[in-house]
C-alpha cells in the first residue's frame, strides 16, 4: 500500500517544469566540465580532439549531443519562464507560458537534430 | 452512494510513518474525510488522535495527508479521494507528528511570526479609521491573500519546506506579501528585511504546489513571486544610492 | 494517578480560551500590567484556530455615526433582549466597541470592507434599526482571528496549547481562586497552573443539542467548572437557535453548520416539503423576521410533517438566478457545493440550530466574579444580552469585554500574590477528570446522541413544563449511564475519547442547569418560548434566573432586572429620533 | 542579505547567458554542418579577441551561476550545511572557471595548430 505521506499527486505543470528545470541544470553542470576538458584537448592534443569530434558522427553520440542540446535549450528557457514569473507582473498565463517554453525549446533541439543530419 | 464499505487505512504513531492500520468504515451518504476519521475513532478505535474543531472550512486544524495529497478533511467529500472504496490518511506532511493524525504546528506558525506577518502598525485606537479606496491595485492584491485560514495545507504540499528546514513557507510569505501591499502598514522595511533573509523569499523554487492544493484558491506562489520582485526592486535601488 | 503526578506551573496572568476574549484579553493585559509580569495563555486547541470567533460570518455590530449613536445601539440590544439584559453591561458593550473597532484596524492590522468613499461599509442585520454591522466579506471572523492571532504569537505571552481546563481550584477558604487544573491533551498528564488572576474565557456554546453550530471544542466546561465552584450563572434558559443549520445527515459533522443569515436577507425562501412558502404564516416579515420567530417558524412546520425521511425544510435561492446567487454567496455555495448541495440552483435542507449561549456566569461590568482573581469575559459571561443576541453583537461582546478583562487583571494584579490551593479540592477534582479511566471502555457517542436528541426534543425551540420535566429525567439517565462508560487508560497520549467523556460530563452538567432555568421561567421572552406560556410578561417586572449549585443540587432562583438606564416603554434617544435608519427594501 | 545577492547573481548571470546560449547555438547548428573537426573550430576561434571575450564572459558568467546552482542543490537535496556547503560553492565555482578559462584560453589564443 501506497504510503499517504509521500505526496503522489505532484504531477501539475509547475511542479513538472520545476523538475526539468532542476534536473537539466544538474546535468548541465555535469556536462559543462566535460566539454571544457574536451575542447582544452585543442592546445594539448588536437588529434584527440579530433578523433573525438569525428565520434559525433556515430548515432548515440549525436543522440548525446542531442540531449544536451536539448537539456540546454529547456533549461535557457524555463529559467526564462522563472524570471517572467517572477520579475514581470503577474499574469494567470504562467501555465502556458511554462508548456510554451518548453514546446519551444523542444522544437528548437528538433531543428538542430535535423539539420544535423 | 454505492458503496457500503470504505477501507481506510491511517498510518498512526508519533514516530512509525510505515505503522497503518486498516479499518473497515460504514459508507454514508454526506461523509467527508473528517468523518470517516471520526467514525474510527468513535467506533472503532478510542486511541486514534486528528484535531479539528470549526467542521466547516474556516479553522484549518483538520488537514492531512489523504491518498498522499494534503487536503482540509473537514471540506473533501469522501467520494471525492476514493481510489475504488479504499483511502489512506495520514498526518499532515512537514510538520512533526505529535500522535497518529494530530501535527505539531507551532514551526508553522513561528514562521508566520519570522517572516513579520503581523501588523506594523502607526495609528492608535485614539485615531478614526483612515479611509481606505478598496480599488486600488494595492489593497486588490492585499485582498487576494486575505482569507488564509493558516491550514498548512500548501506548506505541506511544498517540496523546498521539505529539504530547507529555514524556509518560511508560501503561507507565512504570503502573509508578508499582504502586508508590504498594505497601506495601513508600516513595516515595509522589517518585511522586505525577514523575506530576504535565510529561508526568505529567495528560497522558493515557484513550483506552485502551494498554490495547486490551497483549499480557499489562494495563490501564495504568486504573491512570493511579488515579493522576489518587490526584494530585487530595492536590491537595485541600494545599489544606486 | 495521585496528587504527586501533578506538575506545577505558576505564572501571573492566566487566560483559558483564546477567541476574541482570550486574545484581547492577552494584548491587553501586556499594555496595563506591569513591566516583567507573566501572561499565559491555555486553550483546548491551538492558539487562534479554535473557538467560534473565528467562525464568525457576518459581522461586528458598531454604532459609528451617519445617524446611528451609542444610545441606538443600546436600545436595539435592550429591545432585542427583551428587557432582561443587564444594562450597564449593554451600555459598556456599545460604548466600547467603538473604541474597540478602532483598535481593531489601526492596532490589530483587521481590514473591514469598505464603502466607494473609502469609510467602513456597514450593513443591518434583522433586529438593528441602523445599517451598523462591519464586515469582511461573510468571513469576519477569520479577519479578526487571525490578525489577533498574530499579535498575540508575536508578543511572546506563554502558550499552553491543547491544555483543557478540568477545574477551578479555589484556596482553603473558598473566597479566592489559586489556580485551574488542567489535563496536557499533548501528553495526557495533569498540570496544575497557578496565577494571581485568572481569565475564563472558554465561550460556552451550547453543543449538546443535536443540531449546533459552535466548533467541536466547545463544550460548556467553562460554565461547568464554574457552576462547581460555586459560582451564580444568570440566564441560563437563553439557548439561542439559528434558523439555518445545514440538515446533512446524522453521520457527518457538517450537520447543523451554518447557512448564513445573509441568505434570507438577500430573499432566500423557506419551504415546507409540500412545496409551500411558510413564513408569511407566522410574521409579516417572514423570512426577514428575526432568528427567533425565523427558528420557531421552522420547528413549527417541521412538527406538522411527519415524513421520517424528511426532518428539516428547505431554503431556495434559485429564483434570484443561480449565477447571481453563485457570485454574491462563493463562499456558502461552494460550502454547499463541498458536501453535495446545489445551494445556487437547487434547494437545501435546513433546520433550525444552536448557535449561542446568552447565559453565563454573573459578572460586574469589569468582567470580575464573586470569586476574588477569577475574571469572565465572552460568552461565558450572562448579561450583555438578556434573552437574545443580536446578530452582530457576540463578536462585539468578546472582544470588547476580553480587552476590559486583560485591562482588569492588569491593574488588579499589582495588589495579588500567589494562592495556595485548597489540596482537598484538586483532589476531588483530579478524581473527576480520572473517573473514566477505571471504569469498564464502552463507547461514548451513543450517550452523546441521546443527549442532543433529548434536548432537541424537550429543551429546544419550543419548551413546556412536562417537556422539560421528562429533559430533567432523560439528562439524569445520560449522566448516571455516563458513569459507567470508562475510556481505556493505556494511552493518555492526545485521547480523544477521553475528551469526549469530558466533553458529555460538562455538558450534562449545564444541561441539567438549562432545564431547570427552563422551568423556573414561566414566559416567553426571546429565545426562551414556553408553549405554556406564551406571553412574554410585563416588562417592568422582568427577572432574570440565576443558578447555583447548592449542597450538589441545582438550585434556580430569579432576581428583578435593575432598569439602571432606561425603563421599559422608555427610551435614551431623543424624542424625534426616528424608528429606525435602515432603508426598508 | 546574502540570501538575496546570491538570488540576484543567479537571474543576473542566466539573464548574461541567454543571448550567449542562444549565439553558441545558433553558431554551432551553422558549424556542425558538414561535421566538425578541430582545425574548423580553431579556424574560427584563433586570435579573435572577439571570441576570446564572448566565451570568457561566458565562462565567468556560467561559473558564477552553476556555482550557486550546484550549491542549492546540494543543500536542499543532500543535506550540505554551514561551511561546507560555501567551500562546496567556492570550490564548484572555481573549478567552473578553471576548466572554462583554459579552455577559452586553448581555443583562442594558445598555440595550436596553425590556420
Ligand atoms: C458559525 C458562527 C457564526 C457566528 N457569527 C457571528 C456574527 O456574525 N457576529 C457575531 O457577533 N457573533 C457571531 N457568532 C458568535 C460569536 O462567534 C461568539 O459570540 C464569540 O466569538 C464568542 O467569543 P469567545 O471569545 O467568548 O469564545 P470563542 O471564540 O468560542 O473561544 C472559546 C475558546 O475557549 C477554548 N476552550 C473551551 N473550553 C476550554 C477548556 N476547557 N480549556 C481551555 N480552553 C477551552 C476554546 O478552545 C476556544 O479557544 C457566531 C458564532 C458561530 C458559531
Ligand atoms: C541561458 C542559460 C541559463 C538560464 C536562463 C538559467 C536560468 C536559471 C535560473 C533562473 C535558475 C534558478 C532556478 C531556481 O532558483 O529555482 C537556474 C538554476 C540552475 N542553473 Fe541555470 N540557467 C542557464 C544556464 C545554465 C547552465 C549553462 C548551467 C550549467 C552549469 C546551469 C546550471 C544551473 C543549476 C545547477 C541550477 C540549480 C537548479 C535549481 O536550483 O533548481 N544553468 N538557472
Ligand atoms: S495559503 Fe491556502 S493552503 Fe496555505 S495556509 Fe493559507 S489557506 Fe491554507
Ligand atoms: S510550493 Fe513551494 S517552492 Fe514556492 S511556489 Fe509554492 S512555495
Ligand atoms: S475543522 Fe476547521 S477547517 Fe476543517
Amino acid at each position: 500500500m501506497k504510503a499517504a505521506k509521500g505526496i503522489t499527486s505532484r504531477a501539475h505543470p509547475l511542479w513538472l517544469a520545476y523538475i526539468l528545470h532542476r534536473l537539466s541544470g544538474l546535468a548541465l553542470a555535469v556536462f559543462l566540465p566535460l566539454h571544457f576538458w574536451v575542447l582544452a584537448m585543442a592546445v594539448t592534443d588536437p588529434e584527440r580532439l579530433d578523433g573525438f569530434l569525428r565520434l559525433t558522427e556515430s548515432g548515440v553520440v549525436k543522440l548525446a549531443e542531442f540531449g544536451l542540446v536539448f537539456l540546454l535549450t529547456v533549461h535557457m528557457f524555463g529559467g526564462l519562464r522563472l524570471m517572467a514569473l517572477e520579475w514581470l507582473p503577474w499574469s494567470a498565463s504562467q501555465k502556458t507560458l511554462a508548456v510554451g517554453a518548453t514546446t519551444a525549446s523542444f522544437l528548437i533541439a528538433v531543428l538542430f537534430f535535423m539539420r544535423a543530419i | 452512494m454505492a458503496l457500503d464499505v470504505l477501507k481506510v487505512t491511517i498510518e498512526r504513531g508519533p514516530d512509525a510513518a510505515a505503522a497503518q492500520q486498516s479499518f473497515d468504515v460504514p459508507a454514508y451518504e454526506n461523509q467527508t474525510v473528517l468523518d470517516v476519521v471520526s467514525w474510527v475513532q468513535q467506533n472503532a478505535d478510542p486511541t486514534l488522535s486528528y484535531r479539528f474543531a470549526c467542521r466547516v472550512g474556516m479553522c484549518g486544524s483538520c488537514a492531512m495527508m489523504v491518498n498522499g495529497v494534503p487536503r482540509w478533511t473537514c471540506r473533501t467529500h469522501i467520494s471525492k479521494v476514493l481510489d475504488g472504496n479504499a483511502v489512506t490518511i495520514g498526518p499532515l506532511r512537514n510538520l512533526p507528528v505529535i500522535k497518529d493524525l494530530a501535527v505539531d504546528m507551532d514551526p508553522f506558525f513561528d514562521k508566520w511570526v519570522e517572516a513579520e506577518g503581523v501588523h506594523h502598525g502607526a495609528l492608535t485606537r485614539d485615531d478614526p479609521i483612515a479611509p481606505v479606496d478598496e480599488t486600488t491595485v494595492e489593497r486588490t492584491t492585499a485582498n487576494t491573500g486575505i482569507e488564509c485560514i493558516n491550514c498548512s495545507v500548501c506548506y505541506a504540499a511544498c517540496d523546498t519546506v521539505t529539504a530547507n528546514k529555514d524556509y518560511l513557507g508560501p503561507a507565512a510569505l504570503q502573509r508578508a506579501w499582504t502586508l508590504l501591499n498594505d497601506a495601513k502598514d508600516e513595516g515595509r522595511a522589517s518585511i522586505l528585511d525577514a523575506v530576504s533573509g535565510k529561508g526568505g523569499c529567495h528560497t522558493c523554487h515557484s513550483m506552485g504546489s502551494c498554490t495547486a492544493y490551497c483549499p480557499n484558491d489562494l495563490d501564495p506562489m504568486s504573491a512570493i513571486a511579488g515579493l522576489k520582485r518587490e526584494t530585487a526592486r530595492s536590491f537595485f535601488r541600494r545599489g544606486r544610492s | 494517578m495521585a496528587l504527586t503526578d501533578i506538575d506545577r506551573h505558576d505564572t501571573d496572568i492566566l487566560i483559558i480560551g483564546a477567541g476574541g476574549a482570550g486574545l484581547f484579553a492577552a494584548l491587553h493585559a501586556q499594555q496595563t500590567a506591569p513591566e516583567g509580569t507573566k501572561i499565559t495563555i491555555a486553550v483546548k486547541g491551538l492558539i487562534g484556530k479554535c473557538g467560534c470567533t473565528r467562525m464568525v460570518q457576518g459581522g461586528y455590530n458598531v454604532a459609528l455615526g451617519g445617524g446611528d449613536t451609542v444610545e441606538r445601539h443600546f436600545m436595539d440590544t435592550i429591545q432585542g433582549g427583551k428587557w432582561l439584559p443587564n444594562q450597564d453591561m449593554a451600555w459598556r458593550l456599545c460604548e466600547q466597541a467603538v473604541v474597540r473597532i478602532r483598535e481593531l484596524e489601526n492596532e490589530v492590522g483587521c481590514f473591514f470592507d469598505r464603502n466607494p468613499d473609502g469609510t467602513l461599509h456597514q450593513k443591518a442585520f434583522a433586529g438593528q434599526t441602523a445599517d451598523r454591522t462591519v464586515h469582511k466579506g461573510d468571513l469576519t471572523g477569520i479577519e479578526i482571528i487571525n490578525r489577533l492571532m498574530e499579535k498575540v504569537l508575536a508578543s511572546g505571552v506563554e502558550k499552553l496549547q491543547e491544555h483543557r481546563a478540568v477545574g477551578l481550584i479555589p484556596t482553603k477558604d473558598g473566597a479566592s481562586l489559586a489556580g485551574v487544573l488542567m489535563i496536557d491533551m499533548r501528553t495526557g498528564r495533569f498540570r496544575l497552573v497557578r496565577a494571581k488572576t485568572v481569565l475564563m474565557a472558554t465561550g460556552g456554546g451550547p453543543t449538546m443539542y443535536k443540531y449546533h453550530t459552535p466548533s467541536g471544542d466547545k463544550t460548556m466546561d467553562g460554565l461547568a467548572m464554574a457552576l462547581r465552584a460555586g459560582l451564580s450563572l444568570r440566564d441560563m434558559e437563553m439557548v439561542q437557535f439559528h434558523p439555518t443549520g445545514l440538515l446533512a445527515g446524522e453521520h457527518t459533522r457538517m450537520t447543523g453548520t451554518v447557512l448564513e443569515e445573509g441568505l434570507r436577507g438577500a430573499g432566500g425562501q423557506l419551504i415546507s416539503h409540500s412545496g409551500k412558502r411558510f413564513m408569511f404564516d407566522y410574521d409579516g416579515k417572514g423570512e426577514r423576521a428575526t432568528r427567533d420567530v425565523v427558528s420557531r417558524g421552522i420547528y413549527a412546520e417541521m412538527r406538522k410533517n411527519n415524513n421520517p425521511e424528511q426532518e428539516g425544510v428547505f431554503i431556495s435561492m434559485s429564483h434570484l438566478g443561480p449565477e447571481n446567487v453563485a457570485k454574491k454567496f462563493k463562499g456558502m455555495v461552494k460550502r454547499c457545493a463541498d458536501s453535495g448541495f446545489d445551494l445556487a440552483g437547487g434547494k437545501v435542507e435546513v433546520v433550525p440550530t444552536a448557535h449561542y449561549f446568552m447565559g453565563g456566569v454573573v459578572v460586574d461590568v469589569d468582567t470580575r466574579t464573586a470569586m476574588e482573581g477569577l475574571y469572565v469575559a465572552g460568552e461565558d459571561a450572562g448579561g450583555a444580552h438578556g434573552s437574545n443576541r443580536l446578530g452582530g453583537n457576540g463578536v462585539a461582546n468578546s472582544t470588547v469585554y476580553g480587552g476590559i478583562a486583560g485591562d482588569t487583571m492588569g491593574a488588579d494584579i499589582r495588589g495579588m500574590t500567589l494562592r495556595d490551593p485548597d489540596e482537598t479540592v484538586l483532589e476531588a477534582e483530579l478524581a473527576r477528570a480520572i473517573y473514566p479511566l477505571s471504569c469498564k471502555p464502552d463507547l461514548v457517542l451513543p450517550l452523546r446522541k441521546q443527549l442532543q436528541d433529548l434536548m432537541w426534543e424537550e429543551v429546544g425551540v419550543m419548551r413546556t413544563k412536562a417537556g422539560m420535566k421528562r429533559g430533567l429525567t432523560g439528562i439524569a439517565e445520560v449522566s448516571g449511564a455516563l458513569m459507567d462508560v470508562g475510556v481505556a487508560s493505556d494511552n493518555l497520549a492526545f485521547n480523544l475519547t477521553w475528551h469526549d467523556w469530558l466533553n458529555l460530563r460538562s455538558l450534562c452538567d449545564v444541561s441539567e442547569v438549562i432545564a431547570k432555568a427552563g422551568i423556573a421561567r414561566e414566559n416567553s421572552r426571546g429565545a426562551h418560548f414556553r408553549e405554556d406560556f406564551p406571553e412574554p410578561g410585563a416588562m417592568e417586572d422582568s427577572e432574570f434566573t440565576v443558578a447555583r449549585m447548592d449542597g450538589g443540587e441545582v438550585e434556580v432562583t430569579r432576581e428583578a432586572v435593575q432598569f439602571s438606564i432606561v425603563w421599559p416603554g422608555e427610551t435614551v434617544l431623543p424624542a424625534d429620533a426616528p424608528e429606525t435608519l435602515v432603508a426598508a427594501e | 542579505m546574502k540570501e538575496l545577492r546570491l538570488y540576484m547573481a543567479q537571474r543576473i548571470t542566466a539573464l548574461i547567458m541567454a543571448p550567449f546560449v542562444i549565439g553558441h547555438l545558433a553558431v554551432m547548428i551553422y558549424a556542425i554542418q558538414g561535421g566538425l573537426s578541430a582545425a574548423e573550430i580553431l579556424g574560427r576561434t584563433q586570435g579573435s579577441v572577439l571570441w576570446f571575450l564572448f566565451y570568457g564572459t561566458f565562462v565567468v558568467v556560467v561559473s558564477i551561476h552553476g556555482a550557486i546552482g550546484l550549491r542549492v542543490a546540494a543543500s536542499e537535496w543532500a543535506g550540505v550545511k554551514g561551511v561546507a556547503l560555501e567551500v562546496f560553492m567556492w570550490a564548484v565555482g572555481l573549478c567552473l572557471f578553471y576548466l572554462g578559462a583554459q579552455a577559452v584560453w586553448a581555443v583562442t589564443f594558445a598555440a595550436g595548430v596553425g590556420p
